[in-house]
């Protein structure tokens, strides 16, 4: 006989707003099996928890319902208020009054009639719950860090400095990411490669650190403390061991004519190449697809000239598979390139550039030793117009985001332009200008004022050449939308930030959630920014939405916190709401049929087959079993099981079922 | 005809089987299955276009899986529930011998899986004339019309479970209609709850019906009650490129994820 | 037997006047490919064209779903609405075939041995069987072999027998009848007294029923007989829901909020579920013995127990079977073996 | 109640509750309507079918002897649909009960003989019944024995009666748990139910055996029993089969062409003998 405990909160004015509490309160008393029914202000404060543990207690509960807020909110905070009063924490239950009601709805009765409603599901819930115990499994302290750009650099030196092993998996051949591309830094002006060089080094050196380049996640099996991870590491057609990285293959290598990657074009590289001379690693790689001996069978001029016959033809991709405990995503971003901008001619016209490769120009150790000189012609610009949200902002292009590192980094090139061509005029066509970090307004203003940028407030329609200048036509709104025509000779375009390449696939092998434009969406927007939505991943940098290197490198530390914090225990207690195959007695055993369907649906690889058998240890029947280690209690096997055989711990079908009838049979 | 009785009598006298699961002329002349144990009974067995019951259900059936040598006289729709069953784990390799025939009407032997795979993959799997007619007829209803149609089949039906009985994918020993905490579905036979209880069925058979239509050849009452599973084998045909019963280590449709999938609601 | 003629004009005639008056008639419809019993509203939805409707009648007396009675639930308090007798239709029930008709008989004895299902009785009481002979039987038809025939008036109130001419001849059975005939006196006319044994249809004997009540009690203790049988036997309920003499039923409750109602509803001894207890113990675990008792039940022991055979030899359930588990071929079997 | 619906139950209210073990509870029943309570009448050995408005209807005896008049008893175990929804129900709840259904223990048949109850488990309600019967008629009897035992201490039903009975002066109770299912404090026996009756050494004399049990503790209780002289038809134990109607036409119980609801529960072991093995 149920003795339930149900507690109306108020949350401030939060649900009683709208919604009438006491009423609940009093209808809720009338419920069969409900021995009190209260209502307060502050149900979480520390009296309204007293209120909780005491009622148990006094009523001898059996079962209690807090009706306030999601239970993402406070769903522990009560759980542990039953168990201080020695009730089971399961046997506790939230009913959302707050999210599913009084925030989506108007003041009035059929708002309270709702709010009634919902509590009555929860206690015909309530009522068949089961005192349950949380499960306990060890950790594997090994993070894996997908991606080595700065994001990952920072998180897998910080997680290898607390002490614990770290994997760290890089798709290119060299770790670095976007930030070795820049020339220098806002606010500041630092050289990009100064400060970040030394860390990559730091990574290759680490004790505690493994660096797979030219790697990529092949699958992840398991969950939270136990991912099985396995990693491909693509040929590099090299022995990695023999290679000193003396450059002789390079330097001989015939086919010259590759754009480079890391110089965005603006460069070339060879087919046996490093992406650039700091690289980390600094041993190169032979590209496959531009490589002579791999297309036409012949050449092999590298292998003769390898003083340390390093070079490996036949090498083929190779796996490792590596036990870990968390994962860390920082797989960073790309720009929109361009297809997306056949209004500015971007990719027909050579001067016509983004942001990226103007960072290149930019650089001393670019294709101009840092002079900032014409693609087309090597002339040195008078005029550039830098275009501001090219692609973000722009329902248009499909992006309405902000990108939110265009604003300062194209100020950022006016001024090194500027700084570099004292001649020179850079324009600047903005919607608005945000500069809201620190020191990020005055390294604005000093752009404008000091440096004399000029910014025109308004979009650009169209860019086209004429005798040799490009022809950029705008408007200035500040000027009632007076239109404006610049004749310049290099237009760069501030293109939008994006989501990498392959994130939507990784995200698929790696089941964390994603938003429509394939970042990697955190668990919480504002207290869980590093986490997704999968236990033990993690997020870190511009995968998860474009960022400044130093809200990156934050959120890179903040995400290495989380994995550290993590390995701080050798066991996780985690809640044991998980899948459990039924069991009954003999001659049933359990109507599991055995077809294994649930194996193939489950995304977390947490059922295996159990053999039952007789005493004689024949086997009857061979069922399907639940690891509870693994199993993440996502309920796709129960959904799925035909024969009714799986079951949710602490979601049952019969708890589910009361739920549905209690709010259809009223 | 002939064939059939001579290859298995010389599997029942050799000892190679001591069971062959066929078909006999039963009454009416209708076909129907048939145990033969013994070589001079070998001659009971026929082949023939009446032949036409899945009868692939027998391989799992208790009895039937405790007798060691066993060979079952297949037709198309009992190979494909062959293989889509060892899919799904309910029949093993190497425990039954398989006759079956060829477009010529030749008897041959499928010695594995994977020979009644390659087999099964030379067979037409879509719908015959008549249903298709039938299915396009439906489709063509509003949404009124189509509930008026189903609702008067519905109210016929009289819950005597011929159609899970004689349907090869149906094995769970506790079906969900039999399983009363909580009541899923109503016992008694009336139209919402037989409803409920051919919608469900047509759910779980959702990636595993391989449309031989057993179940409505089997309902007494006649209700097509086939062509809902077939609507979604269709589709998932349509949709996912997932054919029931053509390869023994396919995974069901609503198991599998492919990035190609058009699934955007999941994001 | 008092006979009367029916003139097919008459015949239509006496349909219209029954739906207008204050009986509701049941009587053989098509139904897409099937002839089935269904109230009908005019003559013209009748047809003849049948051996036998795929469900037997049993349905007027004892329906599929019984409402036995209803509730309301209010916290801790119960009310119940008792079933009401008054609601039972008056009915007439037209063109049943002398093998079901024989049926009722086999069914009132489970009703009403020891305590007496009112329900049961009432609706039985308050239907006028009009039977019709058989002028066709096929394959699956055995009547004669457990004391029937196409023309068998027994369970019948009147029995029907088509002439060549259309006309019927009217075999007055019943009380109930002859009052039904008084009803409508008007319309039959003085019976010719045309032969009735040769409009009616041939079914051979094909096993001698004093025969199999001897042999089959020896019977029972062989397993590996009633497992060889039923071995192609699937296990559903076909044969029961069709059957003119199943009773087997089961009780459920079905309820929505506070009120419901408890419903008896068909069931079937070939179920597995049938039987099974709680604890997973199933005294009748396989299909062998679950098929000995659909035989045992009709040919042991009710004739033992209600002094009535339980198979009236329509052949139904041979005919409604996926797997064609001819009845009487296993009977028949029973004594060759 | 004025019907001939032989389908509608008695509602009867929960007078009390008694936990017995763990997912067993006692009712007390008694009739809200006066006349029925009036009219109402069983013997012991009889069964009933009791409902939950809404889930449906589950067979268990009458747990309390006929003696005791103005309510009935049971006793049940929490399994099915409706027993969990019986032990979800609160005192002062309605529910439906019918009957009585089936035979009877034929105690006037023992009049002046002894008396040996041997029960197992949760099958010690329906001789309960008999118990308490024969004990309101004390001097009807010669001896009466019980011997009873279950899984463990937690699983003995009727703790508080077995109390009562131990204390008689009249009544020669032997308790037992199985082994691994004592306590420290646990003075009876630690055995099974059988070997525990051997132990004992009952007199067949003109003594009358009761068995009830799950099933494999009377397999091997009858052959001790047949061990120390019991003739079969001194030997009684009641069956319990499905059933739906309890009335002889749901077609479930049948052991053959014997009706457990109608020709039971109460079997005496020579019946028992003769019946078909399908129970």
């Amino acid at each position: 006989m149920a003795r339930i405990g149900v507690f109306i909160c108020h949350c401030g004015e939060n649900i009683s707003a709208t919604v009438d509490c006491e009423k609940v309160a009093k209808v809720a008393s009338e419920f069969p099996g409900v021995a009190v029914s209260v209502d307060y202000k502050y149900m979480c404060s520390d009296p309204g928890q007293n209120l909780v543990k005491e009622a148990i207690i006094e009523h001898k509960l059996t079962g209690v319902v807090v009706s306030a807020c999601s239970p993402r909110m406070h769903e522990p905070t009560f759980r542990n208020a039953c168990a201080e009063a020695g009730l089971n924490p399961f046997l506790c239950e939230m009913a959302n009054i707050r999210e599913h009601c009084s925030w989506v709805h108007e003041k009035g009765d059929a708002t309270t009639q709702k709010a009634i409603d919902i509590v009555r599901t929860l206690v015909e819930k309530v009522k068949r719950n089961e005192a349950l115990a949380p499960i306990y499994v060890p950790i594997s302290k090994t993070a894996v860090v997908i991606g080595g750009g700065v994001a990952g650099i920072q998180a897998a030196l910080d997680i290898a400095d607390a002490g614990h092993k770290v994997v760290m998996v890089e798709r290119e051949p060299s770790i670095g990411g976007h930030m070795s591309q820049l020339s220098e830094t806002f606010p500041t002006l630092d050289c990009s490669q100064c400060i970040l060089t030394p860390r990559m080094v730091d990574v290759a050196r680490h004790p505690n650190i493994t660096l797979y380049t030219y790697a990529e996640i092949e699958s992840v099996d398991g969950s939270i403390g136990n991912f099985n991870v396995k990693i491909r590491l693509k040929s590099k057609s090299l022995d990695e061991k023999v290679c000193t990285g003396c450059g002789a293959c390079i330097q001989k290598c015939p086919v010259k004519k590759i754009p480079s990657e890391f110089e965005q074009g603006l460069g070339m590289r060879t087919a046996i190449y490093v992406p650039f001379p700091q690289a980390v690693p600094n041993k190169p790689v032979i590209d496959r697809k531009n490589c002579t001996y791999y297309i036409k069978g012949k050449c092999k001029v590298c292998e003769i000239v390898c003083p340390t016959k390093a070079i490996r033809f036949d090498q083929e991709d190779s796996f490792v598979e590596v036990q870990a405990g968390a994962l860390l995503l920082a797989t960073g971003f790309d720009v929109l390139k361009t297809s997306a901008f056949p209004e500015y001619g971007y990719g027909k016209y050579k001067d016509v550039i983004d942001g990226l490769q103007f960072e290149r120009l930019a650089s001393a150790s670019g294709p101009t030793k840092g002079e900032i000189r014409r693609p087309s012609d090597g002339q040195i610009p008078k005029k550039i117009v830098f275009i501001a949200c090219a692609g973000s902002r722009d329902p248009a292009k499909g992006r309405e985001y902000c990108s939110k590192i265009c604003c300062m980094y194209t100020a950022k090139h006016a001024m090194l332009y500027k700084h570099k061509v004292h001649e020179g005029t850079p324009y600047i066509f903005y919607m608005d200008i945000r500069a809201t970090g620190k020191m990020y307004e005055e390294f604005v203003r000093r752009a404008i004022e000091e440096d004399e940028v000029k910014y025109i407030r308004g979009r650009v329609s169209q860019v086209y050449e004429k005798n040799g200048k490009l022809i950029v036509r705008g408007v200035d709104t500040l000027l009632m939308g007076q239109p404006v025509e610049i004749e310049a000779d290099m237009v760069v375009l501030a293109t939008a930030g994006i989501a990498n390449q392959g994130s939507e696939e990784l995200a698929q092998k790696l089941h964390v959630s994603y938003d429509k434009h394939k970042f990697f969406s955190e668990a919480h927007p504002k207290l869980k920014p590093v986490e997704t939505n999968t236990a033990g991943i993690f997020l870190a940098g511009a995968c998860q939405s474009t960022k400044d290197i130093p809200e990156t490198v934050a959120a890179a530390s903040g995400a290495a916190a989380k994995v550290v914090g993590l390995f701080s225990n050798d066991m996780l207690k985690r809640d044991p709401l998980i899948a459990i195959v039924k069991k009954s007695p003999p001659p049933v055993y359990s109507s599991c049929t055995g077809c294994f369907m649930c194996i193939q649906v489950c995304p977390y690889q947490a059922i295996d087959k159990e053999e039952i058998k007789d005493r004689n240890g024949n086997i009857i029947k061979t069922i399907s079993h639940i690891n509870p280690g693994l199993c993440q209690g996502c309920g796709t096997c129960v959904a799925f099981c035909k024969s009714k055989s799986i079951d949710i711990l602490g979601y049952n079908h019969d708890q589910v079922y009361a739920e549905v009838s209690a709010l259809l049979n009223e | 005809m002939n064939n059939i009785q001579q290859k298995t009598k010389e599997l029942l006298e050799s000892g190679a089987c001591t069971l062959i699961i066929g078909y006999e002329k039963g009454t009416g002349g209708k076909a129907r299955p048939v145990f033969v144990r013994k070589a001079e009974h070998a001659a009971k067995l026929i082949f023939d276009e009446s032949c036409d019951q899945n009868i692939a259900g027998y391989l799992y059936r208790q009895e039937i899986k405790n007798e060691s040598k066993k060979a079952i006289v297949a037709n198309n729709h009992t190979l494909k529930s062959i293989v889509e069953l060892a899919s799904e784990n309910q029949i093993h390799e190497g425990d039954f011998m398989v006759l079956a025939f060829t477009a010529e009407g030749e008897i041959i032997e499928l010695k594995s899986f994977e020979e009644i795979e390659k087999h099964v993959a030379t067979l037409y799997h879509g719908l015959n004339d008549e249903d298709k007619a039938t299915m396009q007829k439906i489709e063509a209803m509003t949404m009124e019309e189509r509930w008026g149609f189903w609702e008067n089949e519905f109210s016929k039906c009289i819950k005597c479970y011929a159609c899970r009985a004689s349907c090869p994918m149906c094995y769970c020993p506790t079906c969900t209609v039999e399983i009363n905490q909580p009541q899923w579905i109503p016992v008694p036979s009336h139209t919402l709850g037989n409803l409920e209880w051919h919608v469900m069925r047509a759910m779980h058979l959702a990636g595993r019906c391989i449309t031989c239509g057993q179940c409505a050849k089997s309902c007494p009452l006649d209700l097509p009650i086939h062509l809902l599973t077939y609507k979604v084998a269709l589709d998932s045909e349509q949709y996912f490129d997932s054919v029931a019963g053509t390869s023994v280590c396919a995974n069901n449709v609503l198991a599998t994820f492919k990035t190609e999938d058009h699934e955007n609601f999941i994001r | 037997m008092e006979r009367k003629l029916l003139t097919k004009d008459s015949y239509k005639l006496l349909i219209s006047k029954i739906i207008s008056g204050k009986y509701q008639l049941v009587a053989p419809v098509k139904v897409d490919a099937l002839v089935d019993f269904r109230r009908i509203k005019s003559a013209d939805e009748i047809t003849e064209d049948y051996i036998v409707t795929v469900s037997s009648a049993k349905s007027v007396a004892f329906p599929r779903n019984e409402k036995l009675f209803g509730f309301e639930k209010n916290n801790k308090k119960l009310e119940q609405t008792d079933f009401d007798f008054d609601s039972i239709p008056h009915t007439v029930l037209l063109g049943v075939r002398p093998c079901d008709a024989m049926g009722f008989a086999s069914l009132t004895s489970i009703f009403c041995w020891d305590s007496v299902d009112k329900i049961y009785t009432t609706r039985l009481e308050r239907t006028i069987i009009i039977g019709m002979s058989c002028a066709k039987a096929d394959a699956s038809c055995f009547c004669t072999s457990v004391k029937g025939n196409p023309g068998n008036t027994a369970g019948n109130d009147l029995l029907l027998t088509k002439t060549p001419d259309g006309d019927y001849i009217t075999e007055i059975v019943t009380e109930k009848g002859a009052k039904l005939v008084a009803e409508f006196y008007e319309l039959f006319r003085e019976d010719k007294g045309a032969e009735k044994e040769p409009l009616l249809a041939n079914v051979p004997e094909v096993f001698e029923l004093d025969g199999i009540l001897a042999k089959i009690n020896s019977k029972f203790d062989d397993e590996v007989f009633w497992s060889e049988q039923a071995m192609r036997c699937l296990g559903c309920g076909a044969c029961a829901y069709v059957c003119p003499t199943c009773a087997c039923f089961d009780i459920q409750d079905e309820s929505h909020g506070k009120t419901g109602q408890r419903v008896r509803c068909w069931d079937s001894c070939g179920l597995s579920l049938f039987t099974l207890h709680t604890s997973g113990h199933n005294p009748r675990q396989n299909q062998g013995q679950r098929w000995r008792q659909r035989l045992m039940h009709k040919f042991s022991y009710m004739p033992d127990r209600l002094n009535t055979v339980g198979c009236v030899g329509c052949g139904r359930c041979s005919r409604a079977c996926p797997v064609d588990m001819n009845i009487a071929e296993h009977l028949k079997s029973i004594i060759d073996n | 109640m004025e019907t001939q619906n032989i389908y509608l139950p008695y509602l009867m209210e929960i007078e009390k509750i008694s936990e017995e073990a763990p997912f067993v509870k006692t009712f007390r029943l008694k009739f809200i309507n006066p006349e029925d309570a009036e009219s109402f009448s069983f013997r012991t050995g009889q069964f009933g079918e009791y409902s939950v408005a809404g889930v449906g209807e589950s067979t268990f005896c009458i747990a309390s002897a006929p003696t005791r008049k103005g309510y009935i008893e049971c006793t049940f175990r929490k399994a099915g649909s409706v027993t969990t929804a019986l032990s979800d129900m609160e005192e002062g709840s309605t529910l439906g009960f019918r009957g009585p259904y089936g035979n009877v223990f034929p105690i006037d048949e023992w009049k002046g003989k002894s008396l040996l109850f041997i029960a197992g488990g949760i099958a010690l309600p329906p001789m309960r019944s008999v118990i308490w019967n024969c004990l309101d008629l004390r001097e009807n009897f010669k001896d009466i024995t019980i011997v009873y035992g279950a899984k463990s201490v937690a699983d003995l039903v009727y703790k508080e009666e077995l109390r009562l009975w131990d204390e008689r002066p009249d009544v020669k109770l032997v308790t037992t748990v199985d082994p691994g299912g004592e306590t420290p404090d646990w003075k009876g026996e630690v055995g099974f139910v059988p070997t525990v009756l051997d132990k004992l050494a009952p007199k067949s004399e003109n003594t009358i055996a009761i068995v009830c049990g799950p099933p494999i503790m009377i397999k091997f209780t009858f052959p001790i029993l047949e061990k120390y002289g019991f003739a079969d038809d001194m030997v009684y134990t009641t069956l319990e089969n499905r059933m739906k109607c309890g009335f002889g036409k749901c077609g479930r119980c049948n052991v053959g062409k014997t009706y457990v609801c109608k020709d039971g529960p109460v079997f005496s072991l020579k019946q028992l003998k003769q019946l078909p093995d399908e129970y």
